[in-house]
């Protein structure tokens, strides 16, 4: 039934030795690239930059925030689609991809939270308040563990895998929540000044390192995805021959 | 040998679970207790001032009872997963959904009902006017029935592991957050003598909402969590 | 004692595995294992300490989920538990007795679970079984073997054409072992099967029982 | 860039105190997920291969006590 | 062939709780999220005001924490008894009040030392004033060891019934009002900028008292417990 | 093996009872029992299922409190449990592991606790109860009687001259009741002590143990 629409190669990938050595060569690639535009987004937003005019040199904290912000909705709804897939079709590399992607998505999530309000206390003069995106973003930390003591409270691996996916599906919603929250609610945070479609109201010069370390953030998680699905898939297969040739030939690959 | 009709399983699946309940009747009393006794802490932890437990009142009502809640809600299918009678009830020939449907029935009967019975002694112990107090019993009836949806879904989730009630409550915690928001919202805003139907027409749907969808999720989750 | 299984033995084996073979951690418990079992047969398995006998009886009464090889219940592929279901009775190391309520009412929830053989009443069970006077103590309040006799009475009291027990022996006197194997004449003379699993010799009159041998 | 423009740099317009520990959270979470999956491998080869010789041994303790007593 | 030394006997024991904490590390993290959720609802239920958190700010956290170690306690023996290792450490040739005193070091390492950790988190999500922390941590420490201590007596003389969470939950509290009683005046009084020293001092008699006492009353009622 | 006890074997015995009895619920268990134990001596309990064996067992370990009649050790009132404690191990129905535990780890607590013989490691200890290879598997993941060597085999690294042994044999294969009885008649030649309750056959070379009956 799959094969009919999942195309050949994209099936072979499926297989975990394949996809454990395509992870294996394209990580360091990924890990190159994130590291080279992270540098560059980061010379220009703190070097290159200029001040802004209201919140003078703060505002830099806007390089690290927005990205990681957008990240920790990204990777949620990559865990979400995942989630689907490993679901419906038990696809053993969806429940993989959907249960190592939600440890990068709680990094990214707690580093939106304390970056936001290492932010807030200049800003706004607390480090916190009950408004309705902060809230939201901090039940999308809640949720993220969740997936991640689910998955671990389980004996067995992908039955916890399944489990953690059903509920990685219902805490979908808090995703809309999160990204409209400042259009629902009048709230203290900022509401979108950055559009992909449409002209943008930020200054061109913080916009591009902006930009570019939204791509350093998508490389990293390729990256770290990468290294945490391989080890994953040693410890799923760990009794296969080809795991044993890796556990007992060369330590290091 | 056909399969009963669907009333008398359903009747018979309530009964059961009622009858259970009441030979642990003891276990009954102790969300109710439970409660009690957090509430009573307030008071103590914050200090007898008269308008700041007035001003808090329903919002320390409304917690400790989803705390209570919470704690009673781990049970629900947990004996039933130790002596095997969830996998026989999986493997019945009726609507799965529909049976856990008068299974949480039967738990909200059984923890929330007495919880909201005795909600008004406990606002009234941290001197809610009385005027509010028809509006957090609704605000209660309405997100109560939601706790134990939501509820057994995420108990439905982890009936395969070594539960602990704190896993629950971690999962649980960030759904009914919006809940207890509107349940909140409604009762602070007729303490303010504002207008609270909104936010309890709010419930409302999505207790309508939920009552028809969570038994199917419960359903579904169970199957995932019981079959390896 | 009344009869729980009613069909009349025929050809079929009621239970048969063809190829079975399991893996924990990728490491073999057992592989290639065959044997049919027949209405009114025993089947005693055994082996040393893990080499697998538990692991086996809870395969077959479907606690776990087998690797490879095929189950038949009666002729028919057992992929479906409901197949069967009903028809099974699982006796393991973990006896599944609730130590705060008596043994009549543990066994109560059997019967509600199970369904009822025909004149067989809970009272007249625990009497057979050498518990007469501890019907409402509370389980937590047993010996050993008095505990063990309770999950025993499960046998007496529900239908079931298969009997799994693991080591059913353990930590009865001889009266008890006497007991177990006077019920097991009397349930494979009515048609029933059982396996048992037990490192003791299983002193069986009537017929040589099949032996299912486990290697670790 | 000489030495006060560096300070000037550091002191990020008096902003310093929030703006580096929110760069040094972003670097030291990142880090630490990124290298946490590596660890793990390294431990379970480890364990893999221990499980692999245990296994070697059980072996050899059947071989010469073969499981048939008598 | 003589009994191991004391040192070596109490390290042995403290090791063992500690590596079956660390075998179950996730277990350690719930009481944590549990109190930050917990935490988190009071702003919905209440309404984001800052004065109102700012005012009920040392209460929420206290009852909160003492909420989430009450949640952790039942587990202190539980399994102990099961696997009839405690039988084993009644019968070891060691002073059975220093063993259990053992555990329950243990037991507050795993459970009460990361909820003081966080505490101060907590409390600054309700605003509490960064100047009033030190006190609240400083009652917490002194606090929470009583808790754990007064909770050991409670679950070991519970040992042999069939337990609840809730039941030792309602034996609990009323023995903990005095003790949130003291570490809340503390707080309060050092937000108020008031002398706060006089409760805490109370907290550390009691605490002393309690840790000579109460490891023997918790061996005393396991015996009794296991007497039957 | 080493030997464990030191004292030489002398008159008066280890462990005498004299017109021991015990009430449950104001029903004797037993009543007026006597018994002397000395060094090199084995005692066999016997009784059927709730008759009072664990029941003795733990009264002599200290567990349970002994209504009526007078226990001496190596002649002196047993009052104050110190004066026998570390010189008894016992052995229960419930084997006292840490199922998340390994079975080395699960044996070094015991050696903190209880002090350890000269000249016996851990993984000597577990190699002869034979679980080589099991060393660091996690105790959960062990077949019962697997479990049960591992508890065992507190017996060949602790120091103790009274073993009160409930039921050893019970889930073991023959390998392992052998091995049992290896231990026993080690421990007995050292001239430590051992009373057993046990309802099978205990098949004991090196003359005939004293036997104590029990009366359910
Ligand atoms: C703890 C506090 C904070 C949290 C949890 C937080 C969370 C978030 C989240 C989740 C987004 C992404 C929304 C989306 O993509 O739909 C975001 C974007 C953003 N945040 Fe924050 N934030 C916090 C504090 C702040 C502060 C103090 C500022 C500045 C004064 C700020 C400025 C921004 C900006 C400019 C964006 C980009 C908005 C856009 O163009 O889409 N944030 N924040
Ligand atoms: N839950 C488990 N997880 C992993 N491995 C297990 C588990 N239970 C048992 N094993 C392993 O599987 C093997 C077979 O165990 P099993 O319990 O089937 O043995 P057994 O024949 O019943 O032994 P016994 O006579 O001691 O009861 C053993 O090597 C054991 O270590
Ligand atoms: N915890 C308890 N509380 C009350 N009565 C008990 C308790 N444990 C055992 N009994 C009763 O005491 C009597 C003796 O029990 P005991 O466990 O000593 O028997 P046993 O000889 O060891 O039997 P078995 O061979 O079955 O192990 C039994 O009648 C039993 O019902
Ligand atoms: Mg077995
Ligand atoms: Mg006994």
């Amino acid at each position: 039934m799959m094969s009919k629409w999942i195309p050949l190669w994209l099936h072979k990938l499926g297989s975990p030795p394949t996809f454990y050595r395509f992870a294996g060569t394209l990580r360091p690639w990924m890990l190159a690239l994130a590291l080279l535009t992270g540098a560059i987004a980061l010379y220009g937003g703190l070097v290159m930059a200029p001040a802004d005019y209201q919140q003078g040199d703060a505002y830099r904290i806007i390089f690290i925030h927005v990205p990681s912000a957008w990240m920790s909705l990204f990777i949620y709804g990559v865990m979400g689609f995942a989630a689907f897939l490993a679901l419906v079709w038990r696809i053993k590399l969806a429940e993989v991809v959907a249960m190592e992607s939600a440890p990068i998505g709680a990094a990214f999530t707690f580093i939106t939270l304390v970056t936001g309000s290492l932010w807030g206390k200049p800003m706004w003069g607390t480090w916190w308040t009950w408004d309705a995106r902060l809230t939201s973003e901090l039940v999308l930390l809640f949720l993220y563990l969740g997936v991640i003591g689910l998955y671990h409270a389980f004996e067995d691996r992908r039955q916890g895998a399944r489990a953690a996916a059903f509920l990685a599906l219902i805490g979908i919603i808090n995703v809309p929540i999160v990204h409209f929250s400042v259009n629902w609610w009048n709230t203290l945070h900022q509401g979108s000044t950055i559009r992909l479609l449409g002209p943008s109201t930020i200054a061109p010069g913080m916009l591009w390192p902006l930009l570019t370390m939204m791509l350093a953030t998508k490389f990293y998680y390729l990256a770290s995805l990468f290294g945490r699905v391989r080890t994953d898939l040693l410890d799923l297969e760990s009794g296969k021959d080809w795991v044993r040739t890796i556990a007992t030939g060369s330590t290091h690959q | 040998m056909n399969p009963p009709g669907l009333t008398t399983a359903c009747a018979a699946m309530l009964r059961r679970d009622l009858t259970l309940a009441w030979r642990r009747r003891g276990d009954i009393a102790m969300p109710v207790l439970y409660a009690l006794i957090v509430t009573m802490l307030f008071p103590f932890a914050l200090g007898p001032e008269d308008t700041l437990l007035q001003r808090i009142a329903g919002g320390v009502v409304l917690v400790t009872v989803l705390l209570a809640m919470l704690l009673a809600l781990d049970a629900m299918f947990s004996s039933d997963i130790e002596d095997g009678s969830l996998e026989q009830l999986v493997l019945a020939p009726q609507p799965l959904a529909l049976m856990l449907a008068m299974k949480i029935l039967a738990h909200w009967l059984t923890t929330a009902l007495p919880l909201i019975v005795i909600a008004p002694l406990l606002a009234g112990m941290l001197h809610l006017p009385t005027a509010v107090m028809p509006v957090l019993v609704l605000a209660l009836l309405l997100s109560t029935p939601m706790l134990s949806l939501l509820g057994a879904i995420l108990v439905a989730l982890t009936a395969g592991t070594r539960r602990s009630g704190m896993l629950l409550a971690l999962m649980l915690l960030p759904l009914c957050v919006p809940v207890v928001i509107f349940a909140a919202g409604a009762v602070a805003a007729s303490q303010q003598g504002l207008p609270w139907l909104t936010p309890i027409a709010w419930l409302g749907a999505a207790l309508v909402l939920l009552l028809v969808l969570a038994p199917l999720a419960c359903a579904a989750a169970l199957r995932i969590a019981l079959d390896a | 004692m009344t009869a729980a299984p009613t069909a009349a033995p025929n050809n079929t084996p009621l239970l048969e595995a063809r190829a079975l073979s399991f893996h924990r951690q990728e490491e073999p418990v057992f592989a290639a294992l065959d044997f049919r079992l027949c209405e009114g047969e025993l089947a005693l398995i055994e082996g040393d300490n893990g080499s697998g006998k538990t692991t086996l009886m809870r395969i077959l009464a479907g606690l776990l989920h087998v690797d490879e090889g095929e189950l038949y219940w009666r002729g028919e592929p057992l992929l479906q538990r409901d197949r069967c279901i009903g028809e099974i009775l699982f006796l393991g190391h973990q006896l599944g007795l609730k130590a705060d309520l008596s043994p009549s009412e543990n066994l109560r929830i059997s019967l509600g679970l199970h369904g009822c053989r025909e004149q067989v009443s809970i009272a007249s069970a625990l009497a057979e079984i050498g518990l007469s006077g501890y019907e409402d103590e509370s389980v937590r309040r047993l010996s050993a073997g008095q505990k063990k006799r309770v999950a025993l009475a499960r046998l007496l009291l529900l239908p079931a054409t298969l009997w799994l027990l693991d080591e059913p022996y353990a930590n009865l006197d001889r009266t008890g072992i006497a007991l177990v194997n006077r019920l097991l004449e009397n349930h494979l003379a009515c048609g029933g099967a059982a396996l048992v699993a037990s490192h003791g010799t299983v002193s069986f009159h009537g017929g040589e029982p099949q032996r299912i041998r486990m290697h670790a | 860039m000489n030495a006060s423009s560096l300070q000037h740099f550091l002191a990020m317009g008096g902003y310093a105190g929030y703006l580096w520990p929110a760069y040094a959270v972003f670097f030291i979470v990142l880090l630490a997920d990124f290298f946490a999956p590596l660890l793990r491998r390294r431990r379970l080869l480890r364990e893999l291969r221990s499980r692999l010789a245990r296994k070697a041994v059980r072996q050899q303790r059947q071989a010469p006590t073969p499981t048939e007593p008598a």
